[in-house]
């Protein structure tokens, strides 16, 4: 015996740290912290944020970005990211408005192809990042001028309303007092966070995520389960610009610009790791309603619009730059710990 | 061996050879007729337009009406450029309207700031420039009156809150598009000042919001949804909006919030989505100030090949601008609404 | 498992199979046959072709021509998951895991039990799966906790984790690359015995390692490649050491002469540690290296080493203590001081931490030498070349092609070359080094120690951290011990024993 | 560098020629090269004016604001790092000189608007390097607040930058000058881009600051090891990069004699598009200049050419997408990173034909 490791067993068991308390929990409750001082803020500044109709105004608008949101949390977990969204949801709202208006097929059938429209487009994006090997924010690029060129010309740059009860439900409707929009989201939620947790398609997303290599050699089908998730996050996408139409009785070619670099910010926020494998979706939708709440209490406060894309990038850097510093100390602690 | 690299210097090789051919038959001089009377005086003209964007109605509306009419008079051969509401590239487009030689320039672009050094060049190169909307130094102006535009939307609306809300509303909300420059600037200051000055009961100040509609629906929607927990459950609103997709968007918010009942709004443009909601029953959009893009080029068209031709033009030539609302919309649109205007 | 008859027939067959990549031939007609139940060592220097080999037989790579019989059957592997069918199974070398995932989850990536009908086919049973990992650790006495994330694990344990990962699914052949680099003899000696079971068993074991003596003590037979061509098939008990070596390397490798004798202490002290802490990590050390010398600290890994020779280089910040350069106080905040005050560093890691993979010779030679090589910013591209020269000359760097080649072209012996060559380069008075010959072959390794004393009898100050005793007393003649971040004991290697050595290492009292 | 042409390297010391294209650098760029002349033969054959002097002239000052500031992306991107809020950076800067001229002056200003530039650049790398925040993230941000500070200082208008009341001739000529002027018939904004291409080139082959782009991007902790300061080098990385976008405004704030907040929309896009398409790696640790002049070349011309046809902007934006994927969809089949079956036949007949 040549070489010589450690005989000590007491080595072996690590520092022991209480089991709830991860990096995620942490991350999640930095998170609803800084989103309690939001809060208390914006309370401070104007006596109608802390209203009833307040809150229900932001949980009746908080369901294109937190469904928009789930797809690209699992797209980041992968390791990859869907710039395409924002073109996307305008795709499907275009497809459902022109099929329905220009084709005359029913409401139902258009809304579903709409939406099928952007599972394509999230096949498209699978396939050229699984098979070309191509950089996934690259071939999104890509995607995303192509989709939005594409809604254009299909639409011919027109307006188009729309106009029906039952599809007003989607955006529109309350049950019971709570949107439906809503209802629907935090079913999203709830189910793609089981699927995360607790399915097997959940946990190979973050092996994948993880490393690719060991995914491979494990024999998970990394190819089929990426796919799987592009075409996910442009359905929920497509979905989200359903949602949309039906919230402003109308499709526009130009709807939803700039969702990405919303969605992206939130799940980011959320503690979701841009290098994958990591990430959860209860901080997303932490994410998500941080970022909703600022809107809205910036609209509230009526600060000038110029000032609101300032504070929204101090609170993004803030926010992910003091999560760092927890991480860093946490390390450091860990290792004086030990 | 190595086929694959001697098949890429081959390739190269001949892209190459043809590059040089091509660049080589150069640029074939075209004869035209000249009037001996006037220089600038031929069969046929090229005019390049260079639009404000290609992302909104109300332009593409002045394109599809510029290519329209340009068909129809036979002589005009129009060059089609996007000036993307950015001033490099409406800057661009002048100096590849100037390559390609054009003999007019028609320019709608985003702030008089870029008309000086957009002027520079179309002198130097000996060519007139029309502007659309935004005068520019030296420039042909024809277009809107921007305030005067916006005038008419405020005193409609005015003269609606006044006979109908006994001439008091409780909130107003602006929606305006500070990120794009002193057009939409002047149109809403236009509605702004005309709505105060002839309502009744002119609405507080600290009731007026000015809300950034990024240009898209959802973000009028998003802002209007987020200020209405500010303004009384019960209070009348009227809204005064850039263009018809923030309405549409206004609207939506405000009924999805249950109070359609308490809201009027007005707008810009008149575009078919706008009508649309006007001719609608119980609508809440009052109406739009029409600007009748679509008649852009029937009207300035031949006032180009006037400058052209050696034949007074005035320096400005304005729009007619008309309050359109569903009362008079089958009037100047009865082709867009036959089922509504029949009855 | 395994009920049928041990017939004669091979469990496995690989029959002339030849691999080149970009035209360079890595395995020609290599042939290679396994029975059940047994060990099969499988050795050969570094690009002998043993990887190629076993990413052939798992499917990784396909091969240019040959065969692969398993049970006498003709099987073809597309993909790793073809192979894994067949109950093929690798444990790899270079550690494959996902970081944020527990143990549990790393441990069953791929078969998460789940439960059974509609839903409850896709739903894991958490439950379960804790179980299944807590047997699987046990299998090898392991106090892991399963619920752990890997990355919060020291990199030892996500070592035995990767181990554990691959022993405890159901497999007829395992292949084993390296699998004790960073176990301890006790682990080791557990792994032996699950080999030894799992032999009982019927299974068929692949083993590769650069541990001889380990080789000596599992394998039934040993498979011999050298420069991608089978040299030679025989039984362990037919063969000795010095034969097997000669075998590998080519030629006759003759025993080491421990030539440096000690340095007593008349010559100048280069190197001075004085009660250097690091809460957590190591406590009160304090070391003299004086020139021409080469001090080893032996400990086993983990005992705080590598944060002290880190700490000395600037890499880490210690909580007190001081370190002295030439009898003078430094103030050593950054990796850059360190260099400055002429301290060099050769990490564990090649590839992560010494390495730019992608850049040529030249430039990983001269890395660390900037402000010499460059005026003004700017390159003096000749000086630069002529000094990579001389490096690649004196130390016998061997590449194909000049110094322009990427550096991952090269073997690991002659990388590590390079890395001391970039030390040497700029001018260093003392060299630290972390496991020298970590991964290293037989042939080169002999060939670094040669460097290393040759180094030392020119003046140089050489601090050697190892957990490899032979190599600590081979090259050491002056050896400290280290045992949970402290100073243990200071020993001469003519008056030590192994045994000795071991002891202080594992804290006993000396 | 496929199986084939290894062999024949492997058999013979390739000289000259040969040598030359088996220059790793020229076998990446030589794929764009084809490119590059494919758009120029389909957009010369439809247009007679494409190839004009004039039209290259047009076509490369057009490309100025996006080659001045990829220059520097391109080095960011080798040592693994990314800024997104160039664009915005550069409409602030513009701002800046804009407000400065009826205060401090207006080449004060343009001084102000250069530090300024550097400064956010600098911030980027301290938010980068020191606090540990991920690049895009951390430019994203930067994105919003940059841009959200033109629209503040502008107070959302576009500020004239010229001489309205011609009390200040000298300067303000002088200050349109800088990108009306030529030289030899070649305006200043292209001799400072190619200035700056080849500034670039030198710095990343024959610098210590260059090399080290290429060793942090390919292994940061190996370079820190060596003894580099990896930390100071990404800060001047992106202080570089922030310096860069306030060059490129002041170039565009006299071309345009305006100072604009909503300048400059989305050039971080196209800028990341035309050094991806010249090759540069977002892994780190390669990429080459030559690519990124090809990349923005190939750009420019495509837009250039298709505006001469009066293409829509729609398809103007679908064609620069397609142009991406199909530029980095060819490099990873170069690399023989996809497997195409076609690919192998065909290398296998080469290998054939070959022995």
């Amino acid at each position: 015996m040549s070489n010589l490791i450690s005989a000590d067993p007491a080595r072996l068991t690590p520092a022991r740290r209480r089991k709830w308390l991860t990096d995620d929990t942490l991350t999640s409750l930095s998170l609803i912290v800084s989103f309690v001082v939001l809060c208390a803020f914006f309370a401070s500044q104007t006596p109608f944020f802390l209203t009833q109709a307040n809150l229900s105004t932001i949980a009746s608008t908080i369901a294109i970005v937190g469904i928009t949101a789930i797809g690209m949390t699992l797209v980041l977990i992968t390791g990859g990211v869907d710039i395409s969204v924002g073109s996307v949801a305008a795709l499907s709202g275009v497809v459902t408005s022109l099929l329905w208006l220009e084709h005359g097929i029913p409401l139902g059938v258009s809304t579903v192809l709409g939406i099928l429209a952007g599972a394509l487009v999230g096949l498209l994006n699978g396939a050229i990042v699984t098979y070309l090997k191509i950089n996934p924010l690259i071939t999104t690029l890509a995607t995303f001028s192509i989709i939005r060129g594409l809604a254009f010309v299909l639409s011919e740059g027109q307006t188009n309303l729309l106009s029906n009860e039952a599809f007003n439900f989607i955006g529109r409707g309350t049950v019971a007092g709570i949107p439906f929009s809503l209802l629907v989201m935090l079913a999203l939620y709830l189910v793609f966070g089981f699927i995360l947790r607790y399915t097997a398609f959940g946990r190979n997303l973050y092996a994948i995520g993880g490393s690719p290599q060991a995914s491979r050699l494990a024999g998970i089908a990394v190819t089929r389960h990426l796919l799987i998730v592009y075409i996910i996050s442009g359905l929920l996408a497509a979905f989200s610009g359903i949602i949309n139409v039906s919230q402003l009785a109308s499709s526009a070619p130009r709807a939803a610009v700039g969702l990405e670099f919303t969605v992206i910010t939130a799940v980011v926020l959320g503690g979701t790791s841009l290098a994958g494998g990591k990430g959860t979706l209860i901080g997303t939708l932490i994410g998500v309603i941080i970022l909703r709440t600022l809107d809205n209490g910036l609209v509230l406060m009526q600060v000038s619009s110029f000032y609101q894309d300032v504070a929204r990038g101090f609170v993004l850097i803030l926010a992910v730059g003091f999560d760092q510093i927890r991480l860093k100390l946490g390390q450091l602690q860990r290792s004086k710990g030990v | 061996m190595n086929t694959r690299r001697l098949s890429a210097i081959a390739l190269g090789t001949v892209v190459f050879a043809l590059v040089v051919t091509m660049a080589l038959r150069g640029s074939a001089v075209r004869v035209l007729a000249q009037d001996s009377a006037c220089p600038t005086a031929k069969d046929s003209y090229t005019i390049g337009f260079a639009n404000l964007t290609e992302d909104i109605v109300f332009t593409q509306l002045v394109r599809e009406g510029m290519v329209a009419t340009a068909e129809e008079m036979g002589n005009v051969n129009l060059v089609l450029a996007d000036n993307r509401l950015d001033g490099a590239t409406a800057l661009a487009n002048t100096e590849n309207f100037i390559t390609q030689g054009v003999d007019a320039i028609i320019h709608f672009q985003t702030d008089e700031a870029f008309g000086n050094v957009i002027m520079a060049r179309a002198r130097a190169a000996g060519i007139p420039v029309f502007a659309i909307d935004i005068p520019m130094p030296g420039a042909t102006f024809f277009g809107a009156d921007n305030y005067y535009a916006g005038q008419l939307a405020g005193e409609a609306l005015a003269a609606w809150v006044n006979e109908n809300w006994d001439g008091q509303a409780d909130a107003m909300l602006v929606l305006e598009l500070p990120q794009s420059g002193p057009i939409p600037a002047a149109r809403m200051q236009g509605m702004e000042e005309a709505f105060q000055n002839n309502v009744e009961t002119p609405v507080a100040d600290d009731m007026v919001f000015h809300l950034d509609s990024k240009n898209t629906q959802e973000e009028a929607f998003r802002v209007v949804s987020d200020t209405l927990p500010a303004i009384d459950e019960d209070a009348k609103i009227v809204a005064v909006t850039i263009n018809d997709g923030t309405a549409l968007g206004t609207i939506a918010a405000v009924e999805a919030a249950g109070r359609g009942d308490n809201l009027m709004v007005v707008g810009q443009n008149a575009d078919p989505s706008g009508q649309e909601e006007m001719i609608k029953e119980n609508s809440r959009y009052l109406g739009a100030t029409g600007y009748f893009p679509e008649n852009y080029g029937a009207q300035l068209l031949p006032r180009v090949i006037d400058v052209l031709e050696c034949r007074p033009v005035p320096p400005s030539i304005y729009v007619e601008h008309v309050f359109i609302s569903a009362d008079n919309v089958c009037d100047y649109y009865p082709d867009n609404w036959p089922d509504f205007c029949s009855q | 498992m395994m009920a049928e008859n041990t017939s004669a027939a091979p469990l496995l067959e690989m029959r002339h199979i030849h691999k080149s990549f970009f035209g360079v031939k890595v395995l020609d007609d290599v042939s290679v046959s396994l029975h059940k139940g047994e060990v099969l060592a499988l050795l050969g220097e570094n690009g002998a072709g043993k990887s190629t080999l076993i990413k052939i037989l798992n499917g990784d790579y396909t091969m240019d021509s040959g065969e692969i019989y398993l049970n006498g059957q003709h099987v073809q592997f597309h993909e790793p998951r073809d192979a894994e069918a067949h109950g093929i199974r690798m444990i790899y070398q270079e550690l494959h895991y996902a970081p944020d995932l527990s143990v549990t989850e790393n441990l069953l990536l791929s078969e998460l039990p789940r439960g059974r009908g509609f839903p409850g086919r896709y739903i894991i049973d958490w439950r379960q799966a804790r179980e299944i990992a807590q047997s699987r650790l046990k299998l090898l006495d392991l106090a892991i906790d399963p619920d752990v994330h890997m990355r919060d694990l020291p990199v030892v344990e996500r070592q035995i984790v990767e181990i554990v990962k691959a022993l405890s699914a159901d497999a007829q052949i395992i292949v084993m690359d390296e699998p004790t680099a960073a176990l301890t003899p006790p682990e080791v000696e557990m792994l032996f015995g699950i080999i030894r079971n799992l032999c009982a068993q019927g299974v068929a074991i692949i083993y590769i390692s650069h541990r001889l003596d380990e080789i000596f003590e599992i394998a039934d037979r040993v498979t011999i490649l050298r420069d991608g061509q089978h040299v030679a098939t025989k039984r362990v008990d037919e063969v000795k050491l010095a034969s097997v070596v000669e075998l590998m390397v080519g030629r006759e490798i003759e025993a080491r002469r421990k030539t440096l004798a000690l340095t007593g202490q008349e010559s100048q002290v280069v190197l001075e540690v004085q009660n250097l802490t690091k809460l957590g990590a190591y406590e009160d050390v304090s070391l003299k290296v004086h020139a021409g010398e080469i001090v080893g600290v032996f400990g086993l890994i983990g005992s705080g080493q590598l944060s002290l020779t880190r700490s000395i280089f600037g890499a880490e910040r210690p909580d007190s203590g001081s370190i002295l350069v030439d009898g003078r106080e430094c103030t050593i905040r950054h990796p850059q001081d360190a260099r400055n005050a002429g301290i060099g560093f050769v990490p564990v890691d090649r590839k992560v931490q010494s390495l730019i993979m992608g850049q040529s010779v030249r430039k990983n030679v001269t890395l660390s030498n900037w402000q010499r090589l460059a005026r003004m910013g700017f390159f003096q591209q000749r000086i630069e070349k002529d000094h990579t020269r001389h490096w690649v000359d004196s130390l016998g760097i061997r590449m194909a092609g000049d110094m322009e080649v990427p550096i991952r072209f090269l073997s690991g012996g002659n990388q590590q070359k390079t890395v001391l060559a970039r030390w040497l380069e700029a001018n260093v008075r003392v060299l630290i080094l972390n496991e020298p010959t970590w991964g290293v072959d037989v042939g080169a390794r002999s060939d670094i120690y040669d460097q290393l004393e040759a180094l030392a009898q020119s003046g140089l100050a050489i601090l050697i951290v190892s957990s490899d005793i032979q190599e600590i007393m081979s090259v050491c003649p002056r050896i400290l011990t280290i045992y949970r971040g402290r100073i243990t004991a200071e020993f001469h290697r003519e008056s030590v024993s192994k045994d000795e050595l071991l002891a202080a290492a594992a804290g006993e009292a000396v | 560098m496929t199986t084939m042409e290894s062999t024949a390297a492997a058999g013979s010391r390739p000289t000259g020629l040969r040598r030359f294209l088996r220059a790793s650098e020229v076998q990446e760029v030589l794929a764009l090269v084809i490119m590059l002349a494919l758009i120029v033969l389909v957009m010369a054959s439809n247009s007679n004016l494409f190839l004009s002097p004039r039209n290259i002239i047009n076509l490369l000052m057009d490309s100025t604001t996006v080659g001045m500031i990829a220059v520097f992306t391109t080095m960011l991107m080798i040592s693994r790092g990314l800024d997104l809020s160039v664009a915005s950076t550069a409409a602030m800067c513009g701002v800046i000189i804009g407000t400065s001229q009826s205060t401090i002056g207006l080449w004060p200003g343009v001084m102000l608007a250069l530090i300024a530039g550097a400064l956010v650049g600098l911030i980027n790398g301290f938010l980068v390097t020191f606090v540990g925040i991920n690049p895009l993230i951390t430019t994203l941000g930067m994105l919003s607040i940059t841009r959200g500070l033109a629209f503040v200082f502008a107070d959302g208008l576009t500020i004239p930058v010229f001489d309205l009341s011609g009390e200040h001739q000298a300067t303000y000529t002088a200050f349109t000058q800088l990108a009306e002027g030529r030289l030899f018939d070649i305006p200043y904004p292209i001799l400072v881009m190619s200035g700056l291409f080849i500034l670039g080139i030198v710095l990343l082959r024959y610098t210590t600051y260059g090399r080290a782009m290429y060793v942090i991007g390919d292994n940061e902790d190996a370079s820190f090891l060596a003894g580099l300061p990896v930390r100071r080098y990404r800060m001047i990385a992106y202080t570089l990069s922030g310096l860069s976008a306030a060059v490129a405004a002041v170039f565009l704030t006299s071309r345009l004699y305006a100072a604009d907040p909503r300048a400059a929309p989305n050039i971080e896009l196209t800028v990341i598009t035309a050094v991806v398409l010249g090759g540069t790696s977002l892994a780190g640790g390669q990429g080459n200049l030559f690519g990124t002049l090809l990349g923005v070349l190939i750009l420019s011309s495509l837009l250039n050419g298709l505006k001469l046809q009066s293409v829509s902007t729609e398809l103007q934006n679908i064609a620069q997408g397609l142009v991406l994927l199909l530029a980095v969809g060819i490099d990873q089949v170069r690399q023989g990173k996809i497997d195409l079956g076609l690919w192998r036949l065909f290398r296998r007949q080469a290998r054939a034909s070959t022995q």
